[in-house]
C-alpha cells in the first residue's frame, strides 16, 4: 500500500495559512498576507496534482478498477462502540478529483485576489477566509465518515458566510450572507436527520461501512427498510434528507434562493464558492453515498432527477431575465448543477448503462468548475474596471479588454456545448444518460441547453458589443497580470479539459467504462445551442428595442421570470408572516405575560392575601382576646374531630 | 491533592481583597487569586490523568472525608471525577476571565470582587461534593452573591431582576430540599443510619415508590437552576440585569449547577424514576429549546438574545439527561461545559460593547466590526459556537446531545430530536439577525466612531473563554474521555 | 347535710370564668378589664380548691397554688394598674379601643 | 448538702445576687455616672455569664420542684449570653436615661423568672417562674414612659399576658382536677388522653402557644414589639421566647410525652399557620421592628416545626436553632436598637443608601438577615436545615415542603431590607455614626456567633450530646 499520508497537508496548509493569516495577518503581514495565502494553497495544488497522478496512473489502480484507498483515519469523538465521528482521508476517483478542481480553482483566485483586492483594509482576513474556505473544502471532498462531511459542509457553509458578507458595512452583502446560511443551515437539518437515522439502523458513521451494510440485503437493511414513516421505508426517508441537505447547498430548486443573492460578496469568492466548488457540494455528497440511492427503491432518485430538471430548467429562465451580469451567472451556475443533478437521477440500476450518468455528472462537475470559474473571474475583471454589475453600464468592452473578451468567449462557447469545448462533452454525456432514462427530462434538458446558449450569448453580447465603445473613462490598462494569468489558464482548460478520458478514471464502481458517443446524438444539442446564439445575436449585438418588445410580448412569462417566479416572495411571506409573527412573537409575548406572567401572580396572590388578613392584626386588644379564645375553642373543635 | 483548598483559595482571596488597599491592589489580588484557582484546576486536571493512567479505577479521587454533623451522619465528604473536573476546570476559566472583564468595575470594586470570589468558592465546593449535604450548602451559598451583585452594580430592572433570581433558585432549592428529605430519610433500611453520602445512596436501593414520589421535587428544584421550562422566567431578567461579570458567571456556571445536580443527584441516585419521568423531563426540554429559540428570534437587546438563547441551550442539557442514555448524558456534560464558556464569552464581549456604546440594542449598534474589531470577532466566535459551528465546543456538544437521544427508541423521543435539532436553524437566525446588525452593516451612530478596542484585560478574557471554546471544538475527545 | 356536689362547684366556676370572659371582651375600661382577668383567676382559684377538696384532700398542692394565684394577681394588679396610669398621661382615656396606634 | 444546693441553684443566685446587690446600690448610692455603671453592670453579666457556664452535676431540688441537669444549665447559659448581649447593645440607648438600675433589676428578675421556669419540675413553678418573668417584662415595655406607644405596648401586653396566664392556669386547675398532681414525673405517669385531660391540654398549650408567638394566640406580638423600646423588643423576641420554647419543648417531649399522638398534628398545624401568617404580614411591613416582629413570629413556626420531629434531633435542633436565633434576631435588632436611639429612625425606607455610609453596620445587618432567612454559610441556614430535617423525620414531607417554601417567601422581605440598605438611595441618608465600644463588641460577637454556630460542626453535636430526646 503506498503512503498516501502526505495527502492531510493539502488540506492543512491552508488552515495553517487561515490561522497565521487570521492571527496575525491584520497587523504584521499586510500586504504580504495574499503571498502567504496563495503560497500554501499553491503548495497543496502541487500535491493534489501529485496525488492525482499517483492514484490515477502509478498506484490507485488495483487489478481493474480504483479502490479507495484510506490514507490516515483517527478517532475524533467517538459514541458508542460502533458510531464514532473519525478524522480521515479517503482517495478514490472522486475525491481525487475534486482535490485537483478544489485546490486548482482556489490558486487560480488566490493568484487573481491578490491583483482584484489589492488595497483593501482587510486584505489579510480576506485571505484568511479564503484558506479557512479552501481547508474546509478539501477536507469535505477527503472525508472518509458521514459526520466529518457533515463538519466541513458546516465549515464550507460558515466560511462561504463570512467571504459573502466580507463588505460588511452593506446591508445587502449582510442580508446575503444570513440569508446564504440560514437557508443553508435548514437544509443542513435534513442532512444531519438523514445522517441520524442513516447511521442509527447501521450502527456506522464510516462511509465504506455504511454503503457495505445498507446495500447489504442480510444485514442491517432489514432493519432500515421493514421500518418506515408516513408509509416511505426509513432508507428512503435518511436518502432524502441527505439530498435535502444537498440540496440546499447546491442551490436546487426551492432551496436555491441564497445563490443569486450571495453575488454580494467579491467576485472572486464568487467564482470559487458559489460556482466551481461549494456549490457542487451537493452533487458531490449524492455521489459519495451513490451505492446506497441506488440500491433503495428509485424514488429518491426520482426526486433528485425531476429537483435537477426543474432547477435547470426555472434557473435558465430566469437567468434570461436579469440584468446583473453576476447573478445571470449565479442562475447559470444553479442551471448547470441542476444538469449535474439531473445526471445523477438518470441512473437506474447498477450496471454500467444504468451509471453512465454518474460518470456525466462528475464529468460536468469537473468541466463546469473551469469555464464557470472562468466566466466569473471574467466578470471579476469587468467590475473591476466598470466599477458596476449592471448589464446597461457595460458594452462595447471588447476594446478595452480584448483578453478578458477572449477569454469570455472560449468560456460562453464552452458552456453553451458547442464542440471541441469542454462543455460539449460532459454536456453531450449528460443528455445521452437522460436520453436513456427518461424521454421527458431529455427534453426539458435540451430545452435547457438551448436557452443556455441564448442567454450566456445575451450576456456575451451585451458586455462586449451592443456599443461600439465603451461610454466611461478607458485610460487604465486592462487588468493587472496577477489577475490575467488565471485567466488565461482557467481558459485553457476550459479548451481542453473536455478531452481527459473520463469514462476510464472516474465512475461509479471505479471500472474504467467505454463511452458510446454517438455522432449524430450531438446533432440536437448543438443545433439547439447554435439556434440560442443566433437569437441572442439577433437581439442584442446592436442596442436596439428588440429584446424590449420580445419582453413585452412575452407578458406574464417574462414578468414571471423576471422576478424568479416570485420565490423570494414565498420565503419571505413564510419567514416575516408566519414564523415571526405567528410563533416568534406569540413565544415571546407568551414568555413575558403568561409563563412570567404566572411567577408573577404568585407574588401578587401573596401580596393580595397578605393585604387581605391585615384586618385580624385590628390593633384593638380585645380583638386579640377573642381570636385567642377563638384559637382554643377552633383546637377544641379540632380534638373533638380528630380524636372522636 | 487537597481538594478544599479550591474553596479555600478563592475565600483566602476574598479576604485579602478586604484588607487591599487602593483599587489596583485589589484587581491584582482578585486576578492573582482567580490565576491560582486556574492553576490549580489544571493541577488537579494533570494529576487527574496521571492517576488514572496509573490504572487507579476508582469512582472518586482525592477524596476527603471530615465528619460535620456526626449525630446527623452529616459530613463534609469531597472528591473529583472526570465531570467534577471540568466543571471545576469551566469555572476556573470563567471566574479568570469575569475578574478580567470586570477590571474598570466601579464603584465598590472591593466589594463587587469580594463577592464574586465567594461565588467561586461556591461552586468549586458545589462541584467536588460528595454529600448531598455539602452540595446544598455550596448550592445556596451561591444565590446571595448573585442577589447582590445584580442589585447593586446591575443595570435596568436590577432590585425587581434580582429579587426574582433569588426568589425563584430558592424556591428552586426549597424543592431540592423536600427532595434531599425524601432521600435522606429513606435511606438506611431498617435500623441502619440515614445518609446524606452520595455513593452510599447510590449503592442503597432507593425503593421505586420513593423515587417515584421525591424525583420531581429534586429535578424540577435543580432544574430551575438551570431553566427548566416554565421555571425559566428568572434567566432572561436576571441575566439582562446583572453586571458583565455576574452575567458570565451566571450563566456561566450558576446555570450548570442546576444540571450538574439533576445529573448527579437525580438521574445518579433514582434510576428507575429518570426512566419513568423521561417522557416528561424530555417534553419539557423540547419546549424549552423550540420555544426559547423562537422567543430569542424576537428580543431586541443582546443580552435578552443571549437570556434567552440560554434557555433554549440548556434545553440541551435537560434533553440530554432525560434521554438517559450514556451518549446523551455525555452530550449533556460536554453542552454544560461549552455553554459555560460560550455564554460567558458572549456576555464578556456583550459587557464591552455596552461599556462603550452604552446601548445594547441591536437597532441602535451596527458595523462595530469595523470600530471595535476585536470585540466584535469575539462576539462572533461565540455567536458561531452558539449555532453550533464545527470547530468550536457547541458543534461538539449538540452533536452529541443529538446521536445519544437518536438511541432513544420510541416516537416520541425520536420527534423531541428532530425538533430539537431544527432549532439549531432558528438558533442560526438569530445569531445571524444580532451579528447582523449590530457588528456588521453600516455605522449606525458616528459617536461610535471614536470607541477604542477591548484593552489587554478584555483582550486576555477574551483569549481565554475563546481558546477554551476552540480546544474543546477541535479536539473533543480529550473532554469526552475526561467525563467518561 | 349532705355535701355539695363538685359537679355544682364546677358550674360556679365555669360560670365566672364565662363571666369574667364576656368582661373582658365587651368592658372598654381597662380597669374593668382588669377586674373581668381577676374573675377568670377567680375561678381557677375556685377550681383548685374544689379539686383539691374533693378529689385529692390528702395533699394540699391545689390550696397552695390559689395562694400564690392570689399574691401573683395582686402583683400583676398592681403593675397593670401603674401602666394604665402612665397609659392615662400619654392618652388621657383608659378606654382601651382609644390605644390602637399600632396595628396591621 | 447546701453547698449541693447552691451549686446546683448557682446560676439563679448569681442573678438574685446582681438584683439585690443594683436594689442596694439604688438605694445606698444617691449619684453615680451612668455610663461607668453601665460599663460596671455588663462586667458583671459578663462575670455572671462566665460563672454560670460551668457545668455541674444533674441534680433535683426540693422535692421534684427545681431540677436541673446539664442541658438546663447550657440554655441558661445561652440566656445569660442573649442578656449580655442585649445589654451592650443598649448601652447607647441607656447612656441617656435616668432609670438605668430600674432597668437591669426588671431585666434581671425577668431573667431570673425564666431561670426557674426552665428549671421547674412543677407546674407551680413553672407558673411562678412565668410570672416572674412577665411582669418585669410588662414594666419594661412601658420604660419609655413619655413614649405612647410604649405604654399602649406594655397596657396590651400585660392585658393579653394576664388573659392568657389566666387561661392557662385555667387548664392547669383543670389537669389537676383530672390527674391529681402539678409534678411534672407524676403526671407523666398519670395521663392517658381522656377527652378532660385533652381540654385542660388545650388551655395549657395555648398559654404556651402565647408566649411563643404561635397563630393564632400572637396577635400581640407585632403591637408590643413595636411600642416597646427596641432593646426590650429584642429581648422578649430572643430571651422570652427562647426561655419559653426550652420548657416547652421539655413538656411536650416528657410531660406530655403520652399525649404526643394527640398534640402532633396540633403542633403541626400550628407550626403552618405560624409561618404562613408571620411570613404574610411580614410582607407588608414597613417598619423595621415590626417586621422583625412578624419574621420572629415566622421563626417560632419554624421552630415548632422542629419540635413535631418527637426525636433526640428535634430537641437539640430546636435548642441549637435558638442559640443560631439569639446571635441572628440580636444582630438584627442590635443594629435596628442602635440607629433607633441615635437617630430615631426604624423604617426600612430610612434604611436606604445606608451601605454608603456605615458599611460596618449594614454588614451586620445583611448577615444578620442572611442567617434569619437560613441562607449559608451562615448559621442560620443549618439551625432551618436541621429543625425542618427534624421535622422531616415523622414522613409528613407536605408539611415540610410547606415549610421549605416558606422560607423562601420570608427571603422576600428580608432581600427588601438588604435591598434597601445596598441598592436604594435617599436624599437624607442616615449619617455616619460612631458605634461605641459595647455595641461594637455586641456586634462581633453577634457576627462571630452566626458565622462560627454553623460552620463549626461541634456545637450542634455537643447539644446533641447532651438533650435527652423524646
Amino acid at each position: 500500500m503506498p503512503n498516501y499520508a502526505y495527502i492531510a497537508l493539502i488540506p492543512l496548509l491552508p488552515l495553517a495559512a487561515f490561522v497565521v493569516l487570521g492571527l496575525f495577518g491584520r497587523r504584521y503581514f499586510r500586504g504580504w498576507s495574499g503571498g502567504i495565502g496563495t503560497l500554501a494553497v499553491l503548495f497543496s495544488t502541487g500535491l493534489s496534482l501529485w496525488a492525482a497522478y499517483r492514484y490515477f496512473f502509478v498506484d490507485g489502480k488495483v487489478g481493474e478498477g480504483y479502490h479507495q484507498v484510506i490514507a490516515l483515519k483517527t478517532t475524533w469523538l467517538s459514541f458508542s462502540p460502533g458510531l464514532s465521528i473519525d478524522m480521515s482521508v479517503v482517495l478514490d476517483p472522486i475525491s481525487v478529483m475534486m482535490i485537483v478542481v478544489v485546490s486548482f480553482v482556489s490558486l487560480m483566485v488566490h493568484v487573481f485576489s491578490m491583483g482584484y483586492m489589492k488595497g483593501e483594509t482587510r486584505y489579510g482576513t480576506y485571505f484568511a477566509f479564503l484558506g479557512l474556505f479552501t481547508f474546509s473544502m478539501l477536507g469535505l471532498v477527503l472525508s472518509g465518515n458521514i459526520f466529518e462531511i457533515y463538519i466541513f459542509w458546516e465549515l464550507v457553509g460558515c466560511s462561504s458566510y463570512l467571504l459573502i458578507g466580507y463588505y460588511f458595512d452593506r446591508p445587502t452583502a449582510v442580508a446575503a450572507a444570513k440569508k446564504a446560511f440560514i437557508v443553508t443551515r435548514l437544509a443542513d437539518l435534513g442532512f444531519l436527520i438523514g445522517i441520524l437515522i442513516l447511521s442509527f439502523y447501521a450502527e456506522t458513521l464510516d462511509f465504506r461501512t455504511l454503503i457495505q451494510r445498507l446495500t447489504d440485503p442480510t444485514s442491517q437493511l432489514a432493519g432500515i427498510t421493514s421500518a418506515s414513516f408516513l408509509g416511505i421505508s426509513l432508507l428512503s426517508w435518511g436518502l432524502f434528507l441527505v439530498f435535502v441537505g444537498g440540496a440546499g447547498k447546491s442551490a436546487l430548486f426551492p432551496l436555491h434562493i441564497w445563490l443569486p443573492d450571495a453575488m454580494e460578496g467579491p467576485t472572486p469568492v464568487s467564482a470559487l464558492i458559489h460556482a466551481a466548488t461549494m456549490v457542487v457540494a451537493g452533487v458531490y455528497l449524492v455521489a459519495r453515498l451513490y451505492p446506497v440511492y441506488i440500491y433503495s427503491d428509485a424514488a429518491v432518485l426520482q426526486v433528485v432527477l425531476y429537483a435537477g430538471a426543474v432547477s435547470a430548467l426555472l434557473a435558465a429562465l430566469i437567468a434570461c431575465t436579469q440584468t446583473d451580469i453576476k447573478r445571470v451567472l449565479a442562475y447559470s451556475t444553479m442551471s448547470q448543477i441542476g444538469y449535474m443533478m439531473l445526471a445523477l437521477g438518470t441512473v437506474h440500476s447498477a450496471g454500467e448503462a444504468g451509471t453512465l450518468g454518474f460518470t456525466a455528472s462528475m464529468f460536468h462537475l469537473f468541466t463546469h468548475a473551469f469555464f464557470k470559474a472562468l466566466l466569473f473571474l471574467c466578470a471579476g475583471v469587468i467590475i473591476h474596471r466598470v466599477h458596476s454589475n449592471e448589464m446597461k453600464d457595460m458594452g462595447g468592452l471588447r476594446k478595452l479588454l480584448p483578453l478578458t473578451h477572449g477569454c469570455f468567449l472560449i468560456a460562453c462557447l464552452a458552456i453553451s456545448g458547442i464542440p471541441p469545448f469542454s462543455g460539449f462533452f460532459s454536456k453531450e454525456d449528460i443528455l445521452l444518460s437522460a436520453w436513456h432514462a427518461n424521454k421527458f427530462v431529455y427534453g426539458i434538458a435540451l430545452f435547457t441547453s438551448g436557452l443556455t446558449a441564448f442567454y450566456m450569448f445575451r450576456l456575451y453580447f451585451s458586455v462586449f458589443w451592443r456599443r461600439q465603445v465603451w461610454g466611461g473613462d478607458g485610460h487604465h490598462g486592462e487588468a493587472p497580470v496577477t489577475m490575467k494569468i488565471p485567466l488565461v489558464i482557467l481558459a485553457a482548460g476550459a479548451v481542453f479539459a473536455g478531452f481527459i478520458p473520463f469514462s476510464r478514471l472516474v465512475t461509479y464502481d471505479g471500472l474504467p467504462q467505454e463511452t458510446h458517443r454517438v455522432g449524430v446524438f450531438a446533432i440536437a444539442p448543438v443545433a439547439m445551442a447554435l439556434i440560442g446564439i443566433f437569437i441572442a445575436r439577433y437581439l442584442y449585438f446592436k442596442e436596439s428595442s428588440r429584446p424590449g418588445r420580445v419582453a413585452a410580448a412575452l407578458g406574464g412569462l417574462y414578468r414571471t421570470a423576471y422576478h424568479k417566479f416570485y420565490i423570494d416572495e414565498v420565503y419571505s411571506f413564510v419567514t416575516k408572516k408566519i414564523i415571526f409573527n405567528l410563533i416568534g412573537r406569540p413565544a415571546a409575548w407568551i414568555d413575558r405575560h403568561i409563563v412570567d406572567g404566572l411567577m408573577n401572580l404568585l407574588a401578587t396572590v401573596t401580596a393580595r392575601i397578605s393585604a387581605g388578613i391585615k384586618g385580624v392584626q385590628s390593633g384593638k386588644v380585645q380583638d386579640y382576646a377573642l381570636y385567642f379564645f377563638a384559637g382554643i375553642a377552633g383546637l377544641t373543635v379540632l380534638f373533638i374531630y380528630l380524636y372522636t | 491533592m487537597n481538594l478544599s483548598l479550591l474553596v479555600l483559595v478563592p475565600l483566602i482571596t476574598a479576604v485579602a481583597v478586604l484588607f487591599c488597599k487602593g483599587l489596583n491592589g485589589i484587581r491584582w489580588v482578585s486576578l492573582a487569586g482567580a490565576t491560582v484557582q486556574l492553576l490549580l484546576s489544571f493541577g488537579l486536571l494533570a494529576l487527574y490523568w496521571r492517576e488514572r493512567a496509573a490504572g487507579d479505577s476508582a469512582a472518586f479521587l482525592y477524596e476527603y472525608r471530615h465528619a460535620w454533623f456526626p449525630s446527623w451522619n452529616i459530613w463534609y465528604h469531597v472528591g473529583v471525577d472526570g465531570v467534577s473536573i471540568a466543571m471545576i476546570l469551566l469555572t476556573a476559566l470563567v471566574m479568570e476571565a469575569a475578574i478580567l472583564v470586570s477590571w474598570a468595575i466601579k464603584p465598590m470594586s472591593r466589594e463587587f470582587f469580594i463577592l464574586l470570589h465567594f461565588l467561586s468558592a461556591g461552586a468549586y465546593g458545589f462541584f467536588l461534593s460528595l454529600d448531598l449535604f455539602t452540595l446544598f450548602f455550596f448550592l445556596e451559598v451561591s444565590v446571595i452573591p448573585k442577589f447582590l451583585l445584580i442589585g447593586v452594580w446591575g443595570s435596568g430592572r436590577k432590585e425587581y431582576s434580582a429579587m426574582k433570581l433569588a426568589l425563584m433558585l430558592m424556591g428552586g432549592s426549597a424543592l431540592v430540599f423536600v427532595g434531599l428529605m425524601g432521600l435522606y430519610y429513606n435511606t438506611g433500611g431498617a435500623g441502619g443510619t440515614h445518609s446524606f453520602d452520595l455513593m452510599e445512596i447510590a449503592q442503597m436501593h432507593i425503593p421505586v415508590e420513593v423515587q417515584r414520589q421525591f424525583f420531581p421535587f429534586l429535578f424540577v428544584g435543580f432544574g430551575i437552576f438551570t431553566a427548566l421550562f416554565p421555571f425559566h422566567t428568572w434567566v432572561p431578567d436576571g441575566h439582562s440585569s446583572a453586571p458583565t461579570a455576574a452575567s458570565m458567571f451566571l450563566a456561566g456556571i450558576s446555570m450548570k449547577l442546576g444540571g450538574y445536580g439533576c445529573l448527579r443527584v437525580v438521574v445518579f441516585l433514582m434510576p428507575e424514576a429518570a426512566r419513568e419521568y423521561s417522557p416528561v423531563i424530555v417534553l419539557l426540554a423540547t419546549i424549552a429549546i423550540v420555544y426559547g429559540a423562537f422567543a430569542t428570534m424576537m428580543q431586541k437587546d443582546l443580552k435578552y438574545i443571549n437570556a434567552y438563547s440560554s434557555v433554549s441551550h440548556c434545553g440541551f442539557i435537560i434533553l440530554g439527561i432525560g434521554m438517559l442514555t450514556r451518549t446523551a448524558i455525555s452530550g449533556a456534560v460536554m453542552q454544560m461545559i461549552s455553554h459555560g464558556l460560550m455564554t460567558a464569552l458572549f456576555f464578556a464581549a456583550i459587557g464591552m460593547i455596552y461599556d462603550r456604546t452604552h446601548t445594547r440594542m441591536v437597532q441602535q449598534l451596527g458595523g462595530l466590526l469595523k470600530i471595535m474589531p476585536f470585540i466584535s470577532t469575539v462576539f462572533v466566535v461565540a455567536g458561531l459556537c452558539s449555532l453550533g459551528l464545527p470547530g468550536l465546543s457547541g458543534f461538539v456538544a449538540e452533536i452529541t446531545v443529538f446521536m445519544g437521544s437518536w438511541e432513544r427508541a420510541g416516537e416520541m423521543y425520536r420527534l423531541a430530536t428532530i425538533l430539537a435539532c431544527a432549532s439549531i436553524v432558528i438558533t442560526a437566525v438569530y445569531i445571524l439577525r444580532a451579528t447582523g446588525q449590530a457588528i456588521m452593516g453600516p455605522v449606525k451612530d458616528p459617536h461610535y466612531n471614536g470607541l477604542g478596542d477591548a484593552t489587554w484585560n478584555e483582550k486576555l478574557a477574551g483569549i481565554l473563554l475563546g481558546a477554551g471554546i476552540i480546544a474543546i471544538g477541535v479536539a473533543p475527545f480529550w473532554l469526552q474521555a475526561l467525563i467518561k | 347535710m349532705s355535701p355539695i356536689p363538685l359537679s355544682h362547684i364546677l358550674v360556679v366556676s365555669a360560670a365566672l370564668f364565662f363571666i369574667g370572659m364576656y368582661g373582658l371582651l365587651t368592658r372598654r375600661n381597662m380597669i374593668t378589664m382588669l377586674m373581668a382577668v381577676e374573675l377568670i383567676l377567680n375561678s381557677v382559684n375556685i377550681n383548685f380548691v374544689a379539686f383539691n377538696k374533693y378529689l385529692y384532700p390528702d395533699k394540699l398542692e391545689g390550696v397552695f397554688f390559689t395562694l400564690f394565684i392570689i399574691a401573683i394577681a395582686a402583683a400583676e394588679a398592681a403593675v397593670a394598674i401603674a401602666i394604665i396610669i402612665n397609659l392615662y398621661r400619654n392618652f388621657h382615656s383608659i378606654d382601651v379601643e382609644d390605644a390602637d396606634e399600632m396595628k396591621f | 448538702m447546701w453547698v449541693d444546693i447552691i451549686l446546683s441553684l448557682r446560676q439563679e443566685l448569681i442573678v438574685a445576687v446582681i438584683i439585690f446587690l443594683l436594689l442596694f446600690i439604688k438605694i445606698g448610692a444617691a449619684a453615680y455616672r451612668t455610663e461607668a455603671m453601665l460599663h460596671f453592670i455588663n462586667l458583671l453579666l459578663l462575670a455572671n455569664l462566665l460563672l454560670g457556664f460551668f457545668q455541674g452535676g444533674d441534680a433535683t431540688l426540693f422535692s421534684g420542684m427545681f431540677h436541673t441537669n446539664r442541658l438546663i444549665v447550657l440554655e441558661k447559659s445561652m440566656l445569660n449570653l442573649a442578656t449580655l448581649i442585649v445589654s451592650l447593645q443598649a448601652y447607647s440607648w441607656l447612656k441617656g436615661h435616668r432609670q438605668v438600675l430600674e432597668f437591669y433589676m426588671l431585666l434581671l428578675s425577668t431573667l431570673l423568672g425564666f431561670f426557674f421556669m426552665i428549671s421547674s419540675g412543677n407546674l407551680l413553678i413553672f407558673y411562678l417562674g412565668l410570672e416572674l418573668s412577665t411582669i418585669p417584662l410588662a414594666a419594661l415595655s412601658s420604660f419609655d414612659l413619655e413614649k405612647r406607644r410604649s405604654s399602649e405596648a406594655a397596657m396590651k401586653f400585660i392585658l393579653s399576658s394576664a388573659f392568657s396566664s389566666a387561661l392557662l392556669l385555667f387548664g392547669i386547675s383543670l389537669l389537676y382536677g383530672a390527674t391529681g398532681t402539678l409534678g411534672f414525673d407524676t403526671l407523666a405517669g398519670r395521663l392517658d388522653g381522656s377527652a378532660f385531660q385533652l381540654f385542660a391540654f388545650i388551655f395549657i398549650l395555648s398559654g404556651f402557644a402565647f408566649k411563643i408567638s404561635a397563630v393564632p394566640f400572637h396577635l400581640w406580638t407585632a403591637d408590643v414589639y413595636e411600642g416597646s423600646p427596641v432593646t426590650v423588643t429584642a429581648y422578649l423576641s430572643v430571651v422570652s421566647k427562647g426561655a419559653v420554647f426550652f420548657i416547652f419543648i421539655l413538656a411536650l417531649y416528657t410531660v406530655f410525652k403520652p399525649l404526643a399522638g394527640n398534640w402532633y398534628k396540633i403542633v403541626v398545624l400550628l407550626s403552618v399557620l405560624t409561618m404562613v401568617t408571620g411570613n404574610l404580614f411580614a410582607l407588608r411591613q414597613d417598619g423595621l421592628k415590626r417586621l422583625l416582629a412578624f419574621s420572629s413570629i415566622a421563626q417560632s413556626g419554624f421552630i415548632l416545626a422542629g419540635i413535631t420531629g418527637s426525636s433526640r434531633g428535634g430537641e437539640a435542633s430546636v435548642i441549637y436553632f435558638i442559640l443560631v436565633y439569639i446571635f441572628s434576631n440580636l444582630g438584627a435588632f442590635g443594629v435596628v436598637s442602635f440607629i433607633s436611639a441615635q437617630t430615631g429612625r426604624e423604617s426600612v425606607n430610612d434604611y436606604r443608601g445606608l451601605y454608603a455610609t456605615n458599611p460596618l453596620l449594614s454588614w451586620v445587618m445583611a448577615i444578620s438577615l442572611f442567617s434569619l432567612a437560613g441562607i449559608p454559610p451562615t448559621a442560620g441556614f443549618f439551625g432551618k436545615f436541621f429543625l425542618l430535617m427534624a421535622g422531616a423525620g415523622k414522613g409528613n414531607f407536605v408539611f415540610i415542603g410547606i415549610a421549605a417554601l416558606n422560607m423562601v417567601i420570608s427571603l422576600y422581605y428580608y432581600l427588601r431590607v438588604i435591598k434597601a440598605i445596598f441598592m436604594d438611595s435617599q436624599p437624607e441618608p442616615i449619617g455616619k455614626l460612631k458605634i461605641p465600644l459595647l455595641p461594637k463588641i455586641a456586634f462581633l460577637v453577634c457576627v462571630a456567633g452566626i458565622v462560627m454556630t454553623g460552620l463549626v460542626g461541634g456545637i450542634y453535636d455537643y447539644i446533641y450530646s447532651l438533650s435527652k430526646g423524646f
